[in-house]
């Protein structure tokens, strides 16, 4: 097959049928959503947060080798006899090698991303504060949850939950 | 394999030639004498028709004292890819450009020149490319560049 | 001196507020607001996406006044090679001209803010060819590559369109027999100028698309080459003054083409309503020709200023002559209107 | 008094362009120059000479991966191309395989392949919303693309863990298996895509002012495509038939029967066209591999160490051939790296293009955007 030897349609197809094509579009529903007050749900395997299981962890360090940005660093923890897991976001690049590598499965995403802060300090994760964190205590705003589909005519947001709740 | 071709290979390449080896199908590794490269890489692309450049660059041996550097070069009439590798000394490392062979080399000798500190001679546009035009600290892909003070400038912040 | 001043002054009070505050300014910067807020949400809605939904309600309609609050709040940055009086004057003067057309514009019967003496028409073109002008002052005031570059494609654009634009209009001018607009008004009463005039009308709607400087024919202010033409060193008020100037300048010329095509303030000669004749019309008409241009804009690529120039000299002059000759043909036939 | 303006020609003498040129900076900060600059000289429409400026995001990415063994590495690569990850991947994660000797599983390859043509549909579209918009700054088609790239991006997310940045090949493998209604969803997906493709052509490949601005500019004839070593749709569309999935079949591309597509014509429409049918020809491929996954485990154990040696691995990314030249010292950590990345290659022919035919400024952004450049690529 050859470039421009293949067969367009005529002059006055050229011209119009873009306008009618954009035109058309006007009757669509958006494909955006508002965000900081509907959050969409992630998927089952969403690579997001990290939550570390202290009862379970041996404090094999596995994790720390695994870590390609060196985003892992080992505390000890009051109370406890081995050294935890410590993450830092701001180097965590969530590709979950850590998750993966976990021989006790300790270690385990969620999809929560919503992970700022205005120091560098706040973004660093002891082994303590490696906890479940609800939705709300980092967005407060949000009002809805959604999740995607794909329907006959396209992708759909259909609503998951209303309320804060997760 | 590729006997037929190798064979080719060596009478074209000559006293030149150093190593040849093809361990699959579609690579053929060549390794020549610095001196005769643009001349050997000329008849590749007239004899055999390695016309299309799909790179360059080099390895830094700091024990044998040589940098290596290679072009890899695939062949639109016989789909092969062939691989010209020459050892050039590192402390004065130099070499004839093969921008005059092959004009896509350019960029990747330039590149190769900065990171490496290759001086390719009859280069057309030697200068800066992905490091600040000011970069006064070496080449980096030199095994001996030192990384230990980057490290400590932004590895560990906390 | 000054008592002349006064007595002038107030002798032409309501010619002045009339010009100068109602309906003159008022509309105008009514119009942006709304032109600036129904862009935004028209647009956004041909992307598949929503639009302003924050300020103002669900509709953001409120968005332009934030927008324009910021922008005012903003440093005004003159470049140190900038010829800072000449950069400031373009600057205020650009969005007068496209506001002096609307003058002439009848709204209703009657309603006209400034009669220019049976010749409206022809001083509308007048002060149209001011706009490149202030074009070429603003991009050589910048004293800036890309502001020069895009103030001499102005230049090119403006007199490639409006030559043929005009020689469209001197079509309507010999059917009409008349240069007033408001004459041209009344006598499409019984029939819209464009099915007499179709063939000027394509010329002329394909002009005004130039002189709106509008996708396809945005090649001034082509922001993938040069970032916003001869605006590119405007900040704060005086780049919202810019911004004003090209809302307002669309708006003149989408009136100019209603009120020359498309019956003015004349409701549609099919069912033709007494009570309703004049001013809802009129922005009934403003609404559907900016959706339509608002459609094109991102229907189409932009042309290069070589295929623009050619195409107004090529193609668009050659056919507005055509449509001359075929329109005093007509009138020697028909007999006018 | 003005000194005559000189540029570069393609074989190192400095030739003398004329007087009253100017050079023009289109970037860094510029609306179509991405991470880059443009040095265009110019005498305010004519354009005579366009010099590609690259390394502001130059990250060092070869040196970073002689310091991480193989797995760590994944994650560096891929951040050379964020739209395009998987694509990159596999040449990292090939070029790992090749050197040590293992031959992953069948349903990996299965599941490579899927993951690879929907990223190089998701590559595509960016590139045609890039190439409207460079053609009109019409963001109509810019956000159609990117909206439409969504159900994809959902759909890796639901199978990878991420939207894009998989890490999702490993040597040997891939990292875990297809998730229960992640086919279904993805055959509705290719249903409902078909569609929107004939919209994109309608609305603008067959758009008569999109061909007029591009038709029979920035021509780049076969011998100077194979000279200057032009990559990917780029190349097919000057009427080079090399794919590199076809001319050295690698994941399940062997095993597949799908056409290339070729162009003759060797302009930015030519360009710009291929990557439409492109998207086609991959909706094909990975509705074949649906029908033709075998079963069985999707990864196999890697071997700590490789033997020493090298190779020269060769992947077809979206924005062209890539390939990674890995040499083994018979460590955990690879000796040295070199990839040469599309964009690498691509740049250099808009470099030269200038200099054989007539563009004027506004051609520019088209031009490059035709190209489909990518500066993160370039730099590393």
């Amino acid at each position: 097959m050859a470039g421009s030897e293949v067969k367009r349609p005529g002059f006055l197809a050229r011209v119009v049928k873009p306008f009618i094509h954009v035109a058309r579009h006007a009757l669509k529903s958006p494909v955006t959503h508002k965000y900081p007050f509907e959050r969409i749900k992630g998927f089952e395997r969403t690579r997001g947060y990290i939550t570390l299981n202290m009862d379970t962890c041996i404090g094999c360090g596995a994790c720390g080798y695994a870590c390609p940005d060196e985003a892992i660093y080992f505390f000890p923890v009051e109370g406890r006899k081995y050294t935890y897991p410590a993450i830092d976001y701001g180097k965590c690049s969530f590709c979950g090698l850590c998750v993966e590598t976990c021989p006790t499965a300790s270690l385990a995403h969620t999809d929560l991303v919503e992970l700022a802060g205005y120091k560098y300090e706040e973004l660093v994760y002891m082994p303590s504060e490696l906890k479940p964190i609800n939705i709300k205590e980092v967005l407060p705003e949000v009002r809805r949850f959604l999740i995607t589909t794909m329907t006959k005519d396209g992708p759909k947001y259909i609503l998951f939950k209303e309320g804060g709740e997760d | 394999m590729n006997e037929d071709i190798l064979d080719r290979i060596r009478s074209l390449a000559g006293e030149a030639l150093v190593e040849i080896k093809s361990p699959e199908d579609k690579r053929i590794y060549v390794k020549v004498k610095p001196d005769a490269v643009v001349d050997v890489a000329r008849r590749l692309k007239d004899e055999l028709g390695f016309d299309m450049p799909i790179s360059a660059g080099g390895t830094d041996y700091p024990k044998k004292k040589v940098i290596e550097l290679f072009w890899a070069i695939w062949s639109s009439t016989i789909n092969k890819v062939l691989i010209l590798k020459c050892e050039v000394d590192r402390d004065s490392p130099s070499i004839e450009s093969l921008t005059s062979v092959w004009p896509g080399v350019q960029k990747f000798e330039r590149e190769t020149w900065e990171l490496l500190g290759v001086d390719f001679k009859g280069h057309p546009r030697l200068k800066p490319l992905l490091l600040p035009e000011d970069w006064t600290e070496g080449y980096p892909l030199r095994k001996d560049f030192d990384l230990k003070p980057y490290r400590a400038k932004w590895g560990d912040r906390i | 001196m000054i008592d002349a001043l006064i007595s002038f002054v107030n002798e032409n009070l309501g010619v002045l507020f009339v010009i100068a505050i109602f309906p003159g300014l008022a509309f105008i910067l009514g119009f942006v607001i709304f032109a600036v807020w129904y862009q935004r949400k028209y647009l956004a809605r041909l992307m598949i996406r929503m639009g302003p939904v924050h300020c103002g309600g669900r509709m953001g309609w409120l968005q332009l006044i934030a927008d324009a609050m910021k922008l005012v709040a903003k440093e005004l940055i003159f470049p140190r090679a900038a010829n800072k009086t000449l950069f400031l004057f373009a600057s205020v003067v650009l969005p007068v001209i496209p506001a002096a057309m609307i003058a002439l514009i009848p709204f209703a019967p009657g309603l006209i803010i400034y009669d220019a003496a049976g010749v409206s028409l022809l001083v509308f073109f007048a002060i149209s060819t001011l706009f490149p002008v202030v074009s070429v002052i603003r991009g050589w005031a910048a004293n800036n590559k890309f502001t020069i570059i895009g103030a001499f494609r102005n230049i090119y654009l403006d007199i490639a369109g409006e030559i043929p634009v005009f020689l469209a209009s001197v079509g309507v001018m010999i059917w009409a027999g008349t240069y007033d607009l408001n004459e041209i008004v009344l006598k499409q009463a019984s029939m819209w100028f464009i099915v007499p005039q179709f063939l000027g009308f394509i010329v002329f709607f394909i002009g005004f698309l130039a002189m709106i400087e509008k996708v396809p024919f945005d090649i001034p202010t082509a922001e993938t080459e040069l970032i916003y033409g001869p605006n590119t060193e405007y900040s704060g008020a005086m780049f919202l003054n810019m911004m004003e100037a090209d809302y307002i300048n669309l708006l003149a010329w989408t009136l100019l083409m209603i009120t020359l095509y498309f019956g003015g303030y004349n409701g549609p000669p099919i069912f033709a309503d007494p009570v309703l004749n004049g001013v809802f019309w009129i922005l009934l008409k403003l609404i559907i020709a900016i959706t339509i241009i608002f459609t094109i804009t991102i229907s189409y690529a932009r042309l290069r200023i070589d295929q623009a120039v050619k195409m107004g000299w090529n193609y668009l002059l050659p056919l507005s002559i055509l449509n001359i000759l075929l329109t005093l043909a007509m009138k020697f036939y028909l007999g006018g209107v | 008094m003005t000194t005559p303006i000189k540029r570069y020609s393609p074989f190192g003498e400095i030739e003398e362009v004329g007087e009253g040129l100017f050079r023009l900076n289109v970037g860094p900060q510029h609306p179509i120059s991405g991470q880059g600059r443009f040095i265009v000289l110019t005498d305010g429409e004519r354009v005579f000479d366009i010099e590609v400026d690259i390394g502001y995001s130059h990250r060092g990415i070869e040196k970073i991966l002689e310091y991480k063994t193989f797995v760590q590495g994944i994650v560096p690569v891929e951040r050379m191309v964020m739209l395009d990850t998987s694509n990159i991947l596999m040449g990292y994660v090939g070029a790992i395989e090749k050197v040590m000797d293992i031959e992953p599983p069948p349903r990996a390859n299965y599941i490579r392949t899927i993951i690879m043509e929907m990223n190089r549909i998701v590559s595509h579209l960016y590139a045609l919303g890039l190439l409207s918009e460079s053609a009109a700054w019409n963001p109509a088609v810019f956000l159609w693309t990117t909206a439409d790239r969504e159900p994809f991006l959902d759909l890796l997310e639901m199978l990878t863990g991420a939207r894009w940045s998989y890490s999702f090949f490993v040597p040997g493998g891939v990292r875990a298996d297809i998730p229960r209604g992640f086919i279904e969803r993805l055959k509705a997906t290719l249903d409902w895509f078909e569609k929107r493709i004939e919209v994109y052509e309608e609305a603008w490949i067959y758009n008569e002012l999109f061909r007029m601005r591009t038709e029979g500019m920035g021509v780049v004839s076969r011998q100077n495509a194979i000279e200057w070593g032009l990559a990917g749709p780029n190349l097919r569309a000057s009427g080079v038939p090399y794919d590199t999935r076809k001319n050295e079949p690698y994941a399940a591309y062997g095993e597949l029967d799908f056409k290339i597509v070729t162009h003759t014509a060797g302009d930015s429409y030519a360009r710009g066209w291929a990557r439409v049918e492109e998207m086609k020809v991959s909706i094909d491929i990975i509705r074949q591999a649906i029908d033709n996954m075998p079963d069985g485990p999707v990864r196999v154990r890697m071997p700590p160490r490789p033997k020493p040696g090298e190779a020269l691995f060769r992947v077809e990314t979206g924005r062209g051939e890539m390939n990674v030249y890995i040499v083994s010292d018979g460590k955990e950590k690879p000796y040295r790296i070199k990839i040469s990345p599309a964009s690498f290659r691509n740049f250099y022919t808009i470099e030269m293009l200038p200099k054989t035919q007539e563009i004027l400024l506004a051609d520019v952004p088209v031009l490059i955007y035709s190209f489909d450049p990518w500066f993160l690529d370039a730099d590393r």
